[in-house]
């Protein structure tokens, strides 16, 4: 899970406007539309996001959720707003290249993540969960790494 | 709020048929709420070896000096180094394989370490279920409860309890939520934090307390001064050279080695610190994890209470993090292990040479001073061999940090016996 | 099939530019056709530091005895010890730390041991692409080649070499796929399998070529017989323990210690046969794995033939498979080197003593027939510590491994200067 923050000073030194017109080129040139939808291959139009997509598609979620499913809150604002952070993110730093080989997770997106699993397994996970504090969450991926993808 | 209560907002995954309160010790009485638990709980009643753990099942006719009719196996007599290497020590009469928690209790009123010995009600800390003991003892303060029982007698403290380990100790009785309940562990992670005012129960994250549970017993200690206060000596840090440091400041010996005269140290179980010191820990990975793992029982997850080796259950202790075969993590753990046979033999045998060579040397008239500087070598060979050894896991918890420690022991006794070299 | 052919079928990932064939050495050419490859490849020229490895750029004035300007900083140096251990041999007069690729041949033909003593072209074998050289010499065999090029001198040989490691020495010039030139390798790999008949480059996995292609330099290594044929001492397995008994069956020594007249060995860079023993090894992660990460360039994920220490990378190297900041992953390598280099340090003052104490035996009158038990404990702590010290990831390849070795190697120590006690 890498600090966002440190492309931060960085960024500050560019003009938004430039910012802006950055990111809407790659929109388009990207098929920015497409991430309207859930479809995962959206998602893959990145070729960066390639590695995740082919885990996906062997992992043993791939009849049942798909990037979204994890990668986004639930209720439609908050899905929308997650959806516009992370696609301006994504879209700029594959634009401008500042961004590790090996992607790490941010930490506001590994809580969602992580709120992902409890949306469909809040059932079986009561009872485990139930003997902590409410603010205790658990982290499933350090067991089920290979959920979803690899992680 | 309770765990009844919290989950009436959405599914009730417990169902309350009984009233827990904070003086509620059986473990069937909780049980009645937990039955899953209960059940699996009540299976650390089960002996199976793996090659370096678990417990072998060894029947005796039970008799009036010994109400077992199963124990388990003898490592001194597996071993008869241990038995040389304690000489003048209660160990060297009676030390056993662990086993089960069920039998944490009549093991320790069956040993001929008490039996032969005059023991304080100390012992009992690790060994029952004494939180309502000390809670009665202490009017209420477990910790003037662990003071007074610490000083009884232990036939007389052992009259006071009546069951192993139990669900109180390790749960508050409302929310379910872990908790520490030993004075012991309290003081000695203050101290090896320096900070007299850390409380694990309200400061510690959840992932912690599913190994600081554990650390109330599976750890080195000593009974400090006359009121025999069980003693963790983290105080300089968890590593078995902190430990010494610490033993040597405050001048501590458990027993005068029979043979070589030397004032040496006694090392129990230091799982916790060791634990500690390897790539599991660094990575948030806890004892429960791996001796307590999740187990699905119908539409629920819950924690296996039937603590054992995780090489009795590697698919669900393991397998979660490791995609191996089992056959494949076995191996691995094997080949750790093997690792700390092979060096833990090379350092034993050296331990031994050098305690004869000692007792050669006093045989031939070599005075204390002579023998200072040997003795400490062995002092300090003795405890590191010890640590690794009486740490249960055979070198997996740290398996880098044990072999580090067993190189230190062998260097203790190579010193140690040149040090005889010119008498 | 080639490489430009079978990329048709999907999308072409590379361009020809020009014809390579198999008598292409020049890796300029190659770089026309991957210049990514290639760019990434002449980076070996950087030297950059990290605790244990990497290397430190020494300047130094060109001269006409050493023509480079930029050396590596001197290990016998930084520690003497080494140089004690050595006497008698040339390593005792010039040993370095290893840097990039782009060094290997000038730093050998530059090294002292090179100009001060005579060597046999099989020195070669490891320090320049000598594919084509060795099949000139053997009119297209290379196993010919290789025979001719370890009897020629150094002075020679190195006159039909020019470039280091080159992609041809690695690579079919056709299809790109990764193939092992080395004949030394070849045989090493079948004694060790016990198979005359194993052929690495059609019967390995493409997972097990991606070590075998460093495993024909990474190696021990001996020049064997008046032929001074390179050979990998592989008969009996790979850990410290059988070529010491190989070497002990065929009576091999590499020379007769200066001080204490022992017969010793010299132990050369086992990374391959180390990291066999580790953990990553037996996860099927290969040395390119960490060594040569993907890279991702453009549109594309390439090998990184910036061959190096990985923790100058280790986003690419690691964090594909460990979910941990880098500087977790950092400081979990330096713990592991940190515990090698405290047993290290016990292990080689041990053997600096016993060492003395041989000395000082012979200097009394000591017989060879009476120094003969210690002479063999020093043989073997002596090529146990070197081992894992010529070993140039500090421990990290195996860690367990190196450890153990290191409780023989004190062990034999102790039981060299015991030997001694009764002169
Ligand atoms: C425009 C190209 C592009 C598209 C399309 C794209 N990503 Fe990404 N994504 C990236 C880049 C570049 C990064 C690395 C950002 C960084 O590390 O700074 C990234 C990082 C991530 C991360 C980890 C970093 C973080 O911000 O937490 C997640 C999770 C992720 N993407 C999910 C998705 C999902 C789900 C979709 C489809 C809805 C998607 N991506 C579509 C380019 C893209
Ligand atoms: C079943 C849940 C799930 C699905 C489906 C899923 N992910 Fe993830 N993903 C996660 C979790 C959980 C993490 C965070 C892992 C961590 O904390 O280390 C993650 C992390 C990531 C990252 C950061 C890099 C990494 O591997 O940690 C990227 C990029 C990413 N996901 C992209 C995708 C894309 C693209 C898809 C669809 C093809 C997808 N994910 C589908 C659960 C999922
Ligand atoms: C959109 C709903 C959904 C989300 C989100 C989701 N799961 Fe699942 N998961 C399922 C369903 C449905 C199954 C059963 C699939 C089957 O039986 O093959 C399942 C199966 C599983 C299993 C058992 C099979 C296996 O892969 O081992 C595990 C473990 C699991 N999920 C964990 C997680 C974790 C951890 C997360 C979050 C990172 C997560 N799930 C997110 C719906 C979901
Ligand atoms: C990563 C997994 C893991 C963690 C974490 C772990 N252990 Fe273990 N433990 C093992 C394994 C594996 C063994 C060896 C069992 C064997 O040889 O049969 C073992 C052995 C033991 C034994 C001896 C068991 C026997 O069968 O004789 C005890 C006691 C023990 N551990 C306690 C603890 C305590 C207390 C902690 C936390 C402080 C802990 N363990 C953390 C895996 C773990
Ligand atoms: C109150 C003290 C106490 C606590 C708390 C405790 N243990 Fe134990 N444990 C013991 C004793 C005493 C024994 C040995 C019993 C015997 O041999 O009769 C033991 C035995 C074991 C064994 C050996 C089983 C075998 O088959 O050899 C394991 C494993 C173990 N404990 C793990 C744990 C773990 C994990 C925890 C925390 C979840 C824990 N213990 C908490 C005191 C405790
Ligand atoms: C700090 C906690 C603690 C204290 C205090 C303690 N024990 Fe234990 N005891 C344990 C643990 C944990 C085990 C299981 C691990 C092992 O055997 O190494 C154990 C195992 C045992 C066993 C079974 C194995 C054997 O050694 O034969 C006996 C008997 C025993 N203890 C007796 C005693 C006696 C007598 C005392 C007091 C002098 C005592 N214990 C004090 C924690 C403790
Ligand atoms: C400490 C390790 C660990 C953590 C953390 C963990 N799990 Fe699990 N989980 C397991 C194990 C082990 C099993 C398998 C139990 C069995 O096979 O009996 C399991 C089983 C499951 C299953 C059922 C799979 C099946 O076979 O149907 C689901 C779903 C699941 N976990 C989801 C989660 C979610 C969601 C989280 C986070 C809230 C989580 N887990 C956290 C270890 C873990
Ligand atoms: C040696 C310590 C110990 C003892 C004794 C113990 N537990 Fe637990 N228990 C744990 C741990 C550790 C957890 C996991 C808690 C977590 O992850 O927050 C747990 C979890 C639970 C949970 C929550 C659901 C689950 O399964 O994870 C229940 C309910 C529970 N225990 C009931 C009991 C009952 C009933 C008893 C007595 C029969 C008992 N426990 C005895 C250590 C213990
Ligand atoms: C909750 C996750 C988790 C569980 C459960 C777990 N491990 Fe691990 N294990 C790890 C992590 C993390 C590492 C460190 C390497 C890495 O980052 O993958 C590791 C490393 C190891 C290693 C390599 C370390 C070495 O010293 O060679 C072995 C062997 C191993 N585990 C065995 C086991 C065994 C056996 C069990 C079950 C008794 C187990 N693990 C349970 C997460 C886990
Ligand atoms: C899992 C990762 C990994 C694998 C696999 C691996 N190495 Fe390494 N290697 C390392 C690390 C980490 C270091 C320590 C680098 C340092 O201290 O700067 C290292 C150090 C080295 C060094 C010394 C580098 C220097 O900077 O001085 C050499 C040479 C080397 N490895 C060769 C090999 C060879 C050959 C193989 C396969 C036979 C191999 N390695 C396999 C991770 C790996
Ligand atoms: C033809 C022989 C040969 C082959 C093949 C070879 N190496 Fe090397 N390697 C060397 C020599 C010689 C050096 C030292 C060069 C010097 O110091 O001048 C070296 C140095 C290194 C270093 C040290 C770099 C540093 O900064 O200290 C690493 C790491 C390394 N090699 C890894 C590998 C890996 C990984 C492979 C396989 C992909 C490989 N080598 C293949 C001969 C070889
Ligand atoms: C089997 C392969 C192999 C052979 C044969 C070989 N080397 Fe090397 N050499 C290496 C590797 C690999 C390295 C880098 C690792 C290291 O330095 O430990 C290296 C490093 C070196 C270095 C740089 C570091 C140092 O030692 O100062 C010199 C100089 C050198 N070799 C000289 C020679 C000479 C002279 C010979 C012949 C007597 C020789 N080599 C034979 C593989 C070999
Ligand atoms: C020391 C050995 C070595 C040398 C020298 C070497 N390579 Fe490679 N090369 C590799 C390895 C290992 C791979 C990964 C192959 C695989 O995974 O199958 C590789 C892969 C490649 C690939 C396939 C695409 C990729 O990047 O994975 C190309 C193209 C390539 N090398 C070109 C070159 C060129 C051009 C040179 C000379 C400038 C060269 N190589 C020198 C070891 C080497
Ligand atoms: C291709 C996958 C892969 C790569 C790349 C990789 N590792 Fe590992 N690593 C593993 C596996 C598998 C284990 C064994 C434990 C497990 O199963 O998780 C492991 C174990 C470890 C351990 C624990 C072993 C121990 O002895 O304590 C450390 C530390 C570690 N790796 C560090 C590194 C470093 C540093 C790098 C990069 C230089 C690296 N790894 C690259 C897969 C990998
Ligand atoms: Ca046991
Ligand atoms: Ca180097």
């Amino acid at each position: 899970m890498t600090d966002k923050g440190k492309y931060l000073p960085w960024l500050a030194g560019i003009p938004l406007g430039l910012l802006l017109g950055v990111g809407l080129f790659t929109f388009g040139y990207a098929r920015g539309h497409s991430y309207m939808t859930d479809d995962p291959a959206a998602c893959a139009n990145c070729h960066v996001m390639n590695e995740q997509h082919e885990g996906w598609i062997k992992s043993s979620h791939r009849a049942v959720a798909v990037c979204n499913d994890c990668h986004t809150p639930p209720g439609l604002i908050p899905k929308y707003f997650t959806k516009a952070l992370n696609g301006f993110n994504h879209s700029l730093a594959f634009t401008t290249g500042g961004f590790p080989d090996r992607i790490q997770i941010t930490g506001r997106n590994a809580r969602v993540a992580e709120g992902a699993c409890l949306k469909c397994h809040a059932d079986i996970t009561d009872g485990i969960a139930s003997a902590r504090h409410s603010n205790e969450s658990v982290d499933c991926v350090s067991c089920h790494r290979n959920v979803g993808h690899a992680h | 709020i309770n765990i009844f209560e919290r989950k009436q907002e959405g599914r009730n995954a417990f169902f309350r048929v009984v009233d827990l309160d904070d003086n509620t010790d059986d473990p069937a009485v909780w049980g009645k709420n937990f039955p899953l638990q209960y059940d699996s709980y009540k299976r650390t009643v089960d002996m199976e070896r793996t090659r370096y753990g678990g417990s072998e099942a060894i029947r005796q006719p039970a008799s009036d000096r010994d109400p077992r009719d199963v124990v388990s196996q003898s490592k001194i007599d597996e071993d008869p180094r241990l038995k040389k290497m304690w000489l003048g020590y209660a160990f060297s009469v009676d030390f056993r394989e662990e086993r089960g928690h069920a039998y944490m209790l009549i093991d320790q009123r069956e040993t001929e370490r008490v039996k032969q010995f005059k023991q304080p009600g100390t012992c009992l800390n690790c060994h029952a279920s004494t939180y309502t003991f000390m809670k009665k003892l202490g009017d209420g303060d477990t910790f003037k409860g662990f003071e007074r029982m610490n000083q009884m007698t232990y036939a007389e403290a052992t009259q006071g309890v009546k069951h192993p380990v139990s669900c109180i100790d390790c749960h508050d009785s409302q929310t379910m939520q872990l908790r520490v309940t030993r004075p012991a562990f309290i003081e000695g992670i203050r101290n090896l934090k320096g900070d007299q005012n850390y409380d694990p129960n309200t400061m510690a994250s959840a992932q912690e307390m599913r190994s600081f549970v554990c650390g109330q017993c599976h750890v080195e200690y000593y009974f400090k001064g006359d009121e025999k206060r069980l003693t963790f000596p983290w105080h300089k840090g968890l590593q078995v050279d902190n430990m010494l440091a610490y033993y040597n400041e405050v001048g501590f010996k458990d027993f005068t080695h029979a043979e070589s005269g030397a004032p040496v140290l006694k090392a129990q179980h230091p799982e916790f610190e060791m634990y500690s010191q390897g790539v599991h820990a660094r990575s948030g990975v806890s004892c429960a994890d791996c001796h307590m793992p999740y187990k699905r029982e119908g539409g629920m997850k819950i924690s296996d209470h039937h603590v054992r080796s995780p090489l009795l259950n590697i698919n669900r202790a393991c397998q979660g993090c490791h995609r191996f075969p089992e056959e494949e993590i076995k191996a691995r753990v094997e080949q750790i292990q093997g690792r700390f046979i092979e060096s833990r033999n090379l350092a034993m045998d050296a331990l031994m040479e050098l305690i004869d060579d000692i007792k050669a040397a006093k045989a031939k008239g070599a005075t204390d001073a002579q023998l200072k500087e040997a003795w400490a070598m062995q002092r300090k060979a003795q405890f590191f061999i010890d640590f690794v050894e009486a740490e249960n896991s055979a070198g997996f918890h740290a398996p880098g940090e044990t072999l580090r420690v067993l190189t230190q022991a062998l260097d203790a006794c190579r010193k140690g016996q040149l040090a005889l070299k010119a008498l």
